[in-house]
């Protein structure tokens, strides 16, 4: 009987999903002239930085990149009070996945590739595909290989807290610098450069690289949180 | 001018990034710092207030791009309203919890107070951004800390009660983004100004799916009737101060939410009658619940619902009196409900189940939790002198002036049934027998200042209701003003040439 | 060519996502659950979106399936016998 | 035949993306496995990335990524802004399955099973 109703919504759920996005590759959107254009065009002119996914996630739409990593945040803050426990020994891991000595001899060659990769990833965010979110995320899965092959991998908690407090603390003041030399906040305030330099476009690259610490702080250590919780 | 709004969401970011290190300093800091963000949230969004009602809506770009290009923060008079309502809630819940786990655990502590900060800060950001992309952040920042808080007691039921919260939240936030999809494939742009001087343009049945979406999104944080089976349970596994967060902020930022939605972006004509449909039919369910309910803090809950749908009802009539009446019954709500749910949380602190029938008898053992509870109950159901009175009133009056008697029986009928759960309870702590194992629990200093404040306005209003009528016409009118909103955010971006 | 390897992604996308709901095992549901973010990785590249699909390899593919995994170590592993928990130490160590 | 091939290509993507939301949630309305329910929020996200990006795809696009000597190529390029978009949403998503599946282990905890049925201690 449930599954019957909800079989029935999905169908007018879907009906209506459907009706409104499969006219577009006829009809077209009524608006043709959007915000990409404004936003293609400026990007060469005002930014000088190459890839206009990087100026739109930190520069037009920087607030939102903001409130990302704040959710991010928050939420290796939650996974931490929902898991705690008083009697919290450290170093004990829930989950242990043995390893043969290949995977850890691998492991251990691959570790650093993949973190250099990452910071690789993230300085040219401007330049080219990528950026902080993705070289963060390349270098937490590094760390996230490391724990897999080594029960007896450990990161120190307190560093990964200083990184993710100070990569965030920095990001805003650099909001209020913008503020203070520009009028707005997450304003662009330093020169953009020459395009297609690693030193381009102001704060961008900057900002992006902040986020990219912060992100590898925040998974890597959320991945941590995870593996280390124990049954009571 | 104090401050600009843009502060308002970028110091308690700042902060909450800051307490984990100077957690590590003085452990005495993490309740400090959110009590010194909380306070300054307030003064500056008051100020800013006093500043919007006498020069205009302050318009705040962000990262230099003007209205349709960059995200925009919209200080208007209703947004000021809410954000120094919100952030006054916000700066009492914290005092009230201020000695939360004190000497217990420094841990849970920590996150108690970063998680109410976000909450507030998530809120306020809801009703001040200009960008529905940027109201989707702000809602996921506001969901997590709820979902963490929800969950924050270790027992079993917390947790339960944090899940369904989260699968409901998570399943709106998918359709909050096919909304967003729907938008941006059609109009090509994310700003509300911009959305609202194009909806014209876009075919009538997008249109309606697009809402339809929006308000399964955004209808979970605003208790509407078939999204709110999270509410009571969050409320009753949730610490006593946080139901009352919910009930005095969360709430009312997704209520506002939606009527940005349906007043100012969507053209829609039969969208008033939803949102009069809806609020009707939360308000019945949730009243004829809260009578059967056996704990205290559940019938509260339900009870807040219900005062959800009838604002609903207000907005749904859809005159400037209407919108006046719902605005006044948020602000009532925004400030009677965390009164009951603190001096509720008093009064069964120290029972096992919170069941109604434990508070027999404690007016005699905590006098002053018993009378502010009275208070509340009296003003909520909307006696005279009281403030709940007044707001009532205005419902009923501009119901009257557009004709819908039915309406007026309706809220009559639920209003009658309001005052027979709420008098139980007050009943039971005057006039019935203590039981003998159960040991009252005396309120702390902070919680009595807390509760006290909130009593206070509460009579001030209820003697004086003029105090608020200019801040509440204001921003009725601000509401009502479509072409004036899309006129004071677009105007600085039309003269940009692109 | 191109419209061939799309509408092949997709299929095998939806593919993935009915086994990953259907399988009562919930390790192979997780992995297929891995897959699809994979082959919507795959698809992000060949619709222009290059940072979206290296974002997607790294949290669809690696992160979100390990928390998964992790989740299944610490819980149970089969969708119907909920209280088994000695089956899934001997299956998957 | 060009504009006809591109329609159908859309065509395919859309409906896959449509169908990927519908079997998510049916698999978060339906199943009464924790986990399963996780599951399948983690598919409706995926579909709705796909929806968002395939929103933006034109013609023989490319990348909005400026390389020397191709500056002039902004006709061609998709649009940027869904890209961005997703990226923010494929955060927040993670963000939300984590939370999601550390409440299912502390109900796990507490109740020794992961069927939803014998999780109802609380009631509507």
């Amino acid at each position: 009987m449930k599954k019957l109703i909800v079989i029935l919504l999905l169908a007018v759920t879907g009906y209506f999903l459907v009706d409104s996005f499969m006219d577009l590759g006829r009809t077209g959107p009524v608006v043709e002239t959007g915000v990409k254009d404004f936003y293609l065009d400026k990007t060469v002119s005002e930014l000088k930085v190459a890839n206009t996914i990087t100026s739109i996630v930190v520069n037009f739409r920087g607030f939102d990149t903001l409130g990302e990593v704040t959710v991010l945040f928050l939420a290796a803050t939650a996974l931490g009070g929902i898991l705690y426990k008083r009697r919290h020994h450290v170093g004990e891991r829930s989950v242990l996945f043995p390893s043969s000595p290949i995977v850890r001899a691998g492991s251990k060659l691959l570790f650093p590739a993949i973190v250099l990769l990452g910071v690789y990833v993230f300085i040219h965010g401007h330049l080219s595909p990528g950026g902080g979110f993705q070289g963060g995320t390349i270098i937490a899965t590094g760390f996230l290989l490391m724990l897999l092959a080594y029960d007896n991998f450990s990161v120190s908690h307190n560093v990964l807290s200083f990184i993710e407090s100070f990569a965030g603390i920095f990001f805003v003041l650099f909001g209020f610098a913008g503020m203070w030399a520009g009028g707005t906040f997450l304003e662009n305030f330093l020169p953009v450069g020459t395009m297609n330099n690693l030193f381009s476009g102001g704060i961008i690259p900057i900002v992006y690289i902040l986020v990219g610490f912060k992100v590898a702080a925040e998974l890597t250590g959320l991945i941590y949180t995870v593996l280390h919780e124990k049954e009571s | 001018m104090v401050g600009s709004p843009v502060l308002l969401i970028a110091i308690p970011l700042l902060a909450a990034f800051m307490i984990p290190l100077l957690g590590m300093i003085w452990k005495e800091l993490v309740r400090i710092i959110p009590g010194l963000v909380l306070a300054f949230m307030m003064i500056s969004s008051a100020s800013m207030l006093m500043y919007v009602t006498n020069n205009g809506t302050i318009i705040q770009t962000l990262a230099g791009w003007e209205a349709p290009w960059g995200i925009n923060l919209v200080f208007s008079p209703l947004t000021a309203f809410l954000a120094t309502l919100m952030t006054f809630m916000g700066f009492i819940v914290w005092l009230y919890s201020y000695r939360f786990k004190r000497n217990v655990d420094f841990e849970p502590a920590k996150k108690y107070f970063i998680f109410l900060m976000m909450l507030v800060a998530g809120a306020v950001g809801i009703v001040i951004t200009g960008d529905i992309f940027n109201q989707f952040v702000f809602i996921e920042i506001t969901g997590i800390s709820a979902y963490a808080l929800t969950a924050f007691y270790t027992g079993r039921n917390s947790a339960e009660a944090s899940f369904k919260y989260l699968l409901m939240g998570a399943l709106s936030s998918s359709a909050l983004l096919i909304a967003i999809a729907i938008i941006y494939s059609q109009l090509g742009t994310l700003n509300m100004a911009d959305i609202a001087s194009k909806i014209h343009l876009m075919p009538a049945g997008y249109k309606v799916t697009a809402l339809i979406f929006f308000m399964m999104g955004i209808g979970i944080e605003a208790e509407i009737f078939p999204l709110n089976g999270w509410a009571p349970d969050a409320y009753t596994e949730a610490p006593g101060p946080i139901g009352a967060a919910f009930a005095g902020i969360v709430v009312k930022a997704g209520v506002y939410a939606m009527v940005r939605m349906v007043f100012t972006l969507f053209d829609v004509s039969g969208a008033m009658d939803i949102l009069l449909t809806i609020g009707l039919i939360t308000l019945i369910v949730a009243e004829t619940a809260a009578i059967r309910q056996e704990k205290l803090k559940r019938m509260l809950a339900y009870s807040s619902i219900g005062q959800m749908g009838l604002v609903f009802v207000a907005f749904g009539i859809g005159t400037l009196e209407g919108v006046y009446a719902a605005l006044f019954l948020m602000l009532n709500h925004a400030i009677i409900k965390p009164l009951l749910f603190l001096s509720g949380s008093q009064l069964v602190f120290n029972s096992k189940e919170k069941l109604i029938k434990e508070v027999n008898g404690l007016g005699k053992y905590m006098p002053f939790t018993a009378v502010l509870f009275a208070l509340g109950s009296f003003a909520i159901v909307g006696l005279p002198p009281f403030a709940g009175f007044w707001s009532k009133l205005s419902v009923l009056t501009a119901a009257a002036n557009e004709g819908m008697l039915l309406i007026i029986a309706l809220i009559l009928i639920v209003s009658v049934i309001e005052i027979v759960y709420y008098f139980r309870v007050v009943n039971r702590i005057y006039f019935f027998d203590k039981a003998e194992d159960l040991i009252p629990q005396k309120p702390r200093v902070n919680a009595v200042i807390a509760m006290s404040v909130l009593g206070a306005i509460i009579l001030i209003i209820g003697f004086n209701p003029d105090v608020v009528s200019t801040v509440l016409h204001n921003a009725s009118a601000d509401l009502m003003d479509t072409p004036q909103y899309i006129k004071n955010v677009l105007s600085a971006g039309q003269s940009l040439t692109n | 060519m191109f419209i061939i390897l799309v509408f092949f992604l997709i299929i095998l996308m939806v593919g993935a996502a009915i086994y990953a709901i259907v399988q009562k095992d919930l390790l192979y549901a997780v992995i297929a659950t891995g897959v699809i973010s994979l082959i919507l990785s795959a698809l992000f590249l060949l619709l222009q979106a290059p940072d979206v699909a290296l974002t997607e390899a790294a949290i669809g593919v690696a992160l979100t399936t390990i928390i998964f995994i992790i989740t299944i170590r610490n819980t149970v592993r089969h969708e119907d016998d909920f209280k088994d928990r000695d089956d899934l130490k001997s299956a998957v160590k | 035949m060009e504009n006809q091939m591109f329609e159908i290509l859309r065509y395919g993507i859309y409906g896959g993306s449509i169908s990927l939301i519908l079997i998510g949630l049916y698999a978060a309305l339906t199943k009464r496995s924790l986990i399963k329910i996780v599951i399948g929020l983690s598919i409706v996200d995926g579909g709705i990335h796909l929806l968002l990006i395939a929103i933006g795809y034109v013609k023989n696009g490319t990348a909005p990524i400026f390389s020397p000597g191709f500056e002039n190529a902004v006709d061609r390029m998709v649009d940027p802004v869904p890209q961005a978009l997703v990226l923010t949403a494929i955060v927040i998503g993670f963000a939300v399955t984590a939370v999601a599946l550390s409440l299912v282990i502390r109900l796990y905890r507490h109740h020794h099973t992961l069927e939803i049925d014998e999780i109802k201690n609380l009631k509507w």
